[in-house]
């Protein structure tokens, strides 16, 4: 049994094609040196001027043609399936965003690590919020970019429990190598147990929650280190230097001003930061929401 | 050792025939460069055909076409003025190709009387119109003052072409049996026109 | 080859002449007034429209090639040079657009 | 056979001063500016690789930040691909082999070569710039992909601009040299009787020529995207960021084999020089060059299998892209048997050349394996592919250009190096080369993808075989180097045609005077390769 239905064809296509290629290269290589010392000036004082052979160009023309057309048939039908999910298949939303997956389900479950139902087809429907990502899950031998304004979709069955690797796995931006996360294929029961109970969030800032659910601190830290965003500690009531238009100000990080930050990230830029890292949040957190953060942003010093 | 001897097939001695050919591989690339832009804008309409419809409404027909008959007689100014100069027709030459430059500077004016008028409206990407455009029309404008714009420079480039030759007959550096660079400036000429041969209908005229 | 036989006694280009050119612009200007006219006054035959503008217009281009740009008179591998490279560009756009349309 | 002194009417003396140099007109001195302008911007590529094998030593952070690596690797993947591989065997030995091989004294319009000359050095500046200028130099990656790179605050603009101008400056060498191959042959030389390097630059000129336009282009749209805010690949005005990459891709596949090409035109100069004897199916090696050219554009969307394309779209690029392999195993088997019954001189130079074939069939074999739509899945975007393409361009072509130079060395400075010395290094070069890359393969399998700041743990042993076969490598060329360097000022003067060679460039002397040749070269009866000593088959 393989860790996914994919594994099978993939891993066919690739060491078929590497067992030919060994053939080859071997092969090659040993009639090479075989020659470079048969022939060799000691050996053979008087070189013979062969101008060619009609009868072998044809033969290693055609036996890699035939080679190749091989190759090429098992490569197609290993990807072929991978084209269209089965009807059947339990839909959910994957949205790759810098430098972090979301993953919704049908029923409005969010959740920053895929978990899915064993021996039954999933389909990722794949959506970025900014640049290219895409979605590779190495053991399950399946990858998809994953494009803004583009509607791509995988879909793959996971035929064995466990927990796989998920990564990005094209370039997106300076923390690329960090965008990972991972596949938990779990017994169906274990599954519908999962996407009914809410993580324990009680005594959790419900500022921090959203926080945390909207990706701010793959950019932003709670600590003062410096990431890609500045540092949300004590970032209310700090007086900072930001870009209008072009021109420098000093401006006092207020309550309205971080909410603002947060709708048009571009019309104040931080100095030594970059703009059109950050998206608008506008339509994608609520006004009470982003009050909420401000609340809880007011707490870290 | 022989110091005076040159080589039949030496690169150092003029060979008009060389020249024309390396001419012609440029305007290769110069197809494929525009072609490039000619593939983009063929994926968008293929994509977004309605919304290039009505955005070409938007577009003044006859400016377009004025414009194309402006393009279309200096190539045959040209075309003419290399005759001339190999009947040994200097003067004639001359004046011919003086007409092509005031062809592609009327067809310059009118283009820009046409973006003026374009800008006026808000239709230049970032201006308030444009912002209000659906999508598909925004790319419709863009590559229209892409290609377009990148046709001018070439326009203009042309014409400086054009006008070098113009200087170096008078100076008698070209002439009757030294034509190549007369000829390579109207084969450049000639492309401009070209481009512009298929812009015009994919622009003006998806009515 | 036959190109380093003579190459400084060049041989005889051909010379067109005027009346040669004025035919090709009158052509040519026909040519433009009939897309014009196809796609003002033919609004509703819209596929048909812009099928006859790109025929008229390869036409018309094929016209400015043959007989301003002297390709009429040239040796042969110019015209087939040009055709490989139109053929190329028409690769690129159909392979494109099909990406597209099969999605 | 040795000479005492170098001749005395070389083109070295010819003129004198810094400025007979800059605005020189003679190929032979615009192949050497572009050998040691080549030279520089590939030695910082190269500390930039051996930086990032540093980084890589182990996980998390050893050397550099996140940031930084990834300027790191595209700054490296833009000086590699558009300052070094592609102009290097056509811009260096093209130039100053193209004619001599052709029996002429110049290429066809010696000004624009000068104009390509210093339209690439202009295009260097600019890429070097962005160290200093803006926001640092972009963050990438060589393929400049939309929508990050109109995002991001490093000088992309800048980056861009300079693979635009240096685009235009392979443009201008390419036409150069087809005009050239048209116009200038030496009387009596038919396209048939022509060196197989000079049919490889033919290949190659055509690519250049057709392709690099639609890069241009694409490049000029970037720009303005970064310059006017929106753009053509937006998504939010209905653009779309795969058409990028289909553009980005038509030229470069085609630009793959820019670099492969001269390199195996190099090969099938050399192999028969070592075997004395003749090439084993000229034709058939001739016109794939051709074949491979012409093949090459029709196959780019192999490196989008994975961005949503088509199931139709695949399913044909996948089977053309199969189809290049089929002329280049036609040059490979042909060169294979040009060894046969040969009188071989196991020389260095030749070394070389075994080692570009095997090293050239892993890097070709791995595209086979990219080449197949089920195994790219897998492979796309991991260490894989950036294992398959450094045995292609750097085990494939930098090779070939290692073993150039040392074939030529005593054709151009009348000089020979020290042969022990360069055997170590060649040792050096060929050991290090392949632990560094060929544990990249494996990792690819495994599934690490590239342009990774940081790994996970399972992939740490194979990274650090790597790095410290990085090592290897660079004693290795540093000791190459320093060997050619010496032999540059003290070696032994080398006779005319040491090698026994038999095209036109061997007729003259080493250093070639002024204008290559005193009398005008004689052709070789019954084809370029037939060695008059060997045995009649
Ligand atoms: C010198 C440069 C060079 C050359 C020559 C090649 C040659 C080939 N390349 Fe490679 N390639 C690159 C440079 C090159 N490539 C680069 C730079 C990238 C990455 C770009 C990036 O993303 O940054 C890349 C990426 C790349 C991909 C995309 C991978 C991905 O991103 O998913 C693919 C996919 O098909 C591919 C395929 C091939 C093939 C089939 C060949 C063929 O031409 C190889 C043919 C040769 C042989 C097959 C060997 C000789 C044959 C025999 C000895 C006979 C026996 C053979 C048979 C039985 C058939 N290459
Ligand atoms: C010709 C091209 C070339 C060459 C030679 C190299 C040389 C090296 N490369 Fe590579 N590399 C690329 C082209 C090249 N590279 C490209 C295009 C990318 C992709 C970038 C991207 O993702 O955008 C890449 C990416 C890349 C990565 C992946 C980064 C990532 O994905 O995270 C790594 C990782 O180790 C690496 C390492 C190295 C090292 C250690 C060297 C060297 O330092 C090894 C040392 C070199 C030598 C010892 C000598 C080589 C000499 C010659 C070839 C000829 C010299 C000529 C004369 C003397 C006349 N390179
Ligand atoms: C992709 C990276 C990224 C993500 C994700 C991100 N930001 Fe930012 N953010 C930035 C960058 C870069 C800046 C600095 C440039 C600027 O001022 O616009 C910034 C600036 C800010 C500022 C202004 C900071 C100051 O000191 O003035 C606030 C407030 C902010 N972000 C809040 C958020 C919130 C809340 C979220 C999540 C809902 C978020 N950001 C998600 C990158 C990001
Ligand atoms: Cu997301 Cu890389
Ligand atoms: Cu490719």
């Amino acid at each position: 049994m393989n860790a996914s239905n994919f594994v099978e064809g993939v891993d066919f296509s690739l060491y078929l094609i590497l067992g030919i290629s060994i053939f080859f290269l071997v092969g090659i290589t040993t009639v090479m040196i075989y020659f470079l010392f048969r022939y060799r000036k000691k050996n053979n004082p008087v070189a013979t001027n062969i101008e060619g052979s009609h009868t072998l160009e044809i033969i290693w023309t055609v036996v890699p043609t035939l080679l190749v057309l091989v190759m090429f048939w098992y490569g197609w039908t290993g990807y072929q399936p991978m084209l269209k999910a089965p009807k059947n298949a339990i839909e959910i939303e994957a949205i790759g965003q810098m430098w972090k997956w979301t993953f919704v389900y049908p029923d409005g479950k969010v959740s920053d690590s895929l978990v899915i139902p064993v021996n039954e087809p999933v389909k990722l429907n794949l959506s970025s919020k900014d640049v290219l990502h895409a979605l590779y899950i190495p053991a399950f031998r399946v990858k998809q970019d994953v494009v803004p304004g583009g509607d791509n979709m995988m879909w793959f069955t996971g035929q064995l429990t466990g927990r796989y690797d998920i990564l990005c796995a094209e370039y997106c931006g300076q923390l690329h190598s960090y965008m990972m996360t991972t596949v938990n294929v779990v017994e169906r029961d274990a599954y519908d147990t999962w996407l009914v109970t809410e993580p324990d969030l009680a005594d959790e800032h419900p500022g921090f929650t959203l926080l945390k659910k909207n990706a701010c601190n793959s950019c932003h830290t709670f600590d003062g280190t410096r990431l890609v965003g500045p540092s949300f500690k004590g970032i209310v009531g700090r007086s900072e230097t930001v870009i209008v238009d072009g021109e420098t100000k000093e401006i006092i990080a207020d309550r309205e001003y971080i909410i603002h930050s947060m709708k048009k990230p571009n019309d104040a830029i931080v100095e030594s930061y970059q703009p059109n890292l950050m998206i608008s949040y506008e339509n994608i957190i609520t006004d009470e929401e982003m009050n909420l953060i401000v609340d809880y942003l007011e707490t870290i010093k | 050792m022989n110091q005076s001897f040159v080589l039949p097939n030496s690169g150092h001695t003029f060979d008009p025939k060389s020249s024309k050919l390396g001419m012609w591989l440029f305007l290769y690339t110069e197809i494929l460069l525009f072609g490039g832009l000619f593939l983009v804008y063929m994926v968008y309409r293929s994509l977004n055909p309605d919304a290039f419809l009505l955005a070409s409404f938007k577009l003044n027909v006859w400016m377009g076409t004025v414009n194309t008959i402006i393009l279309l007689t200096s190539s045959m100014t040209v075309a003419m003025s290399i005759t001339a100069l190999q009947k040994g027709d200097k003067k004639m030459a001359m004046n011919l190709l003086w007409l092509t430059l005031l062809a592609a500077l009327a067809f310059l004016v009118i283009k820009y009387f046409e973006w003026g008028a374009k800008f006026e409206h808000g239709y230049f990407p970032g201006m308030d119109h444009y912002d209000a455009m659906p999508v598909g029309e925004k790319l419709y404008f863009y590559l229209y003052f892409f290609m377009t714009g990148l046709h001018g420079l070439h326009v203009i480039v042309g014409g400086i072409f054009i006008w070098v030759v113009i200087a170096k007959i008078k100076s008698g550096k070209v002439h009757k049996d030294r034509i190549s660079l007369h000829e390579n400036a109207g084969l450049y000429w000639h492309l401009v026109d070209l481009i512009w041969i298929y812009l015009f209908p994919l622009f003006y005229l998806i009515h | 080859m036959e190109e380093n036989k003579n190459k400084n006694n060049e041989h005889q280009e051909h010379i067109s002449s005027y009346k040669e050119h004025f035919g090709t612009w009158s052509a040519l200007i026909l040519l433009t007034l009939m897309t014009v006219l196809v796609s003002v006054f033919g609004a509703d035959l819209r596929t048909l429209s812009v099928a006859t503008a790109m025929i008229i217009a390869t036409v018309k281009v094929l016209a400015v090639g043959y007989y301003f740009m002297h390709l009429k008179y040239e040796p042969k591998i110019y015209r087939t040079l040009i055709i490989i490279v139109m053929a190329l560009f028409v690769f690129f756009l159909v392979m494109v657009i099909l990406d597209y349309l099969t999605r | 056979m040795t000479a005492a002194a170098l001749p005395e009417n070389n083109f070295f003396n010819a003129k004198k001063g810094i400025m007979s140099w800059l605005f020189t007109l003679d190929h032979k001195r615009i192949g050497l500016l572009y050998l040691y302008a080549i030279l520089s911007f590939f030695l910082v590529g190269v500390v930039l690789g051996f930086l990032m094998r540093l980084e890589l030593l182990n996980p998390g952070q050893d050397i550099m930040k996140p940031h930084t690596y990834n300027q790191v690797f595209t700054l490296h993947g833009v000086i590699m691909i558009f300052l070094f591989i592609i102009p290097s065997i056509p811009a260096i030995f093209g130039n100053f082999f193209l004619p001599l091989h052709l029996g002429t004294d110049d290429v066809a319009f010696p000004k624009l070569n000068l104009l390509s000359f210093w339209l690439y050095v202009l295009g260097a500046l600019f890429a070097l710039a962005t160290l200093v200028f803006g926001d640092g130099p972009a963050d990438t990656g060589w393929t400049f992909y939309a929508p990050y790179s109109v995002k991001t605050g490093t000088n992309v603009t800048m980056s861009v601009l300079a693979a635009f101008i240096l685009g235009f400056s392979s443009i201008l060498t390419g036409l150069n040299f087809i005009v050239t191959i048209h116009r200038l042959r030496t009387p009596g030389m038919g396209f048939n009787q022509m060196p197989l390097f000079a049919w490889s630059l033919y290949a190659t000129s055509w690519i250049q020529l057709l392709a690099t336009p639609v890069v241009g282009i694409t490049l000029l749209m970037i720009i303005a995207e970064r310059v006017f805010g929106i753009g053509l690949f937006d998504p939010s005005i209905g653009g779309d960021p795969i058409l990028y990459q289909h553009l980005f891709w038509i030229y470069s596949h085609p630009a793959v084999y820019i670099m492969a090409l001269p390199a195996m035109g190099l090969v099938s100069e050399i192999i028969p020089t070592f075997a004395q004897r003749t090439i084993f199916g000229y034709k058939a090696i001739a016109y794939s060059s051709m074949a491979i050219a012409f093949v090459g554009y029709f196959v780019w969307g192999h490196h989008m299998f994975t961005s949503g394309m088509s199931g139709t779209a695949g399913f044909i690029f996948s089977i053309l892209t199969f189809f290049v392999a089929i002329p280049t195993s036609v040059k490979v088997f042909n060169w294979v048997a040009t060894l046969y019954k040969g009188s071989i001189n196991i020389e260095i130079p030749l070394l070389y050349m075994m080692a570009f074939i095997f090293n050239f069939l892993i890097g070709g074999l791995t595209g086979l394996a990219n080449a197949a739509l089920a195994a790219d899945v897998h492979l796309h975007d991991t260490y894989f592919v950036v294992g398959h393409f450094h045995y292609v361009m750097f085990g494939g072509t930098g090779f070939a250009m290692f073993g150039a130079l040392h074939y030529w060395f005593p054709k151009i400075w009348g000089r020979m190096y020290n042969k022990a010395r360069a055997n170590v290094a060649f040792a050096l070069l060929f050991f290090g080369f392949n632990m560094l890359y060929f544990p990249m393969l494996i990792l690819g399998i495994m599934g690490m993808p590239r342009r990774y700041y940081d790994y996970l743990p399972e992939f740490h042993g194979l990274n650090q075989i790597a790095t410290v076969g990085s090592w290897i490598l660079v004693s290795g060329l540093i000791l190459m180097l320093a060997n050619l360097l010496i032999g540059l000022k003290k070696g032994k003067i080398a006779s005319a045609n040491p090698w026994n060679g038999i095209t036109l460039e061997w007729q003259t002397s080493s250093p070639p005077p002024l204008h290559n040749f005193d009398k005008l070269p004689e052709l070789n009866e019954g084809g370029p390769y037939n060695y008059p000593d060997a045995k009649k088959a």
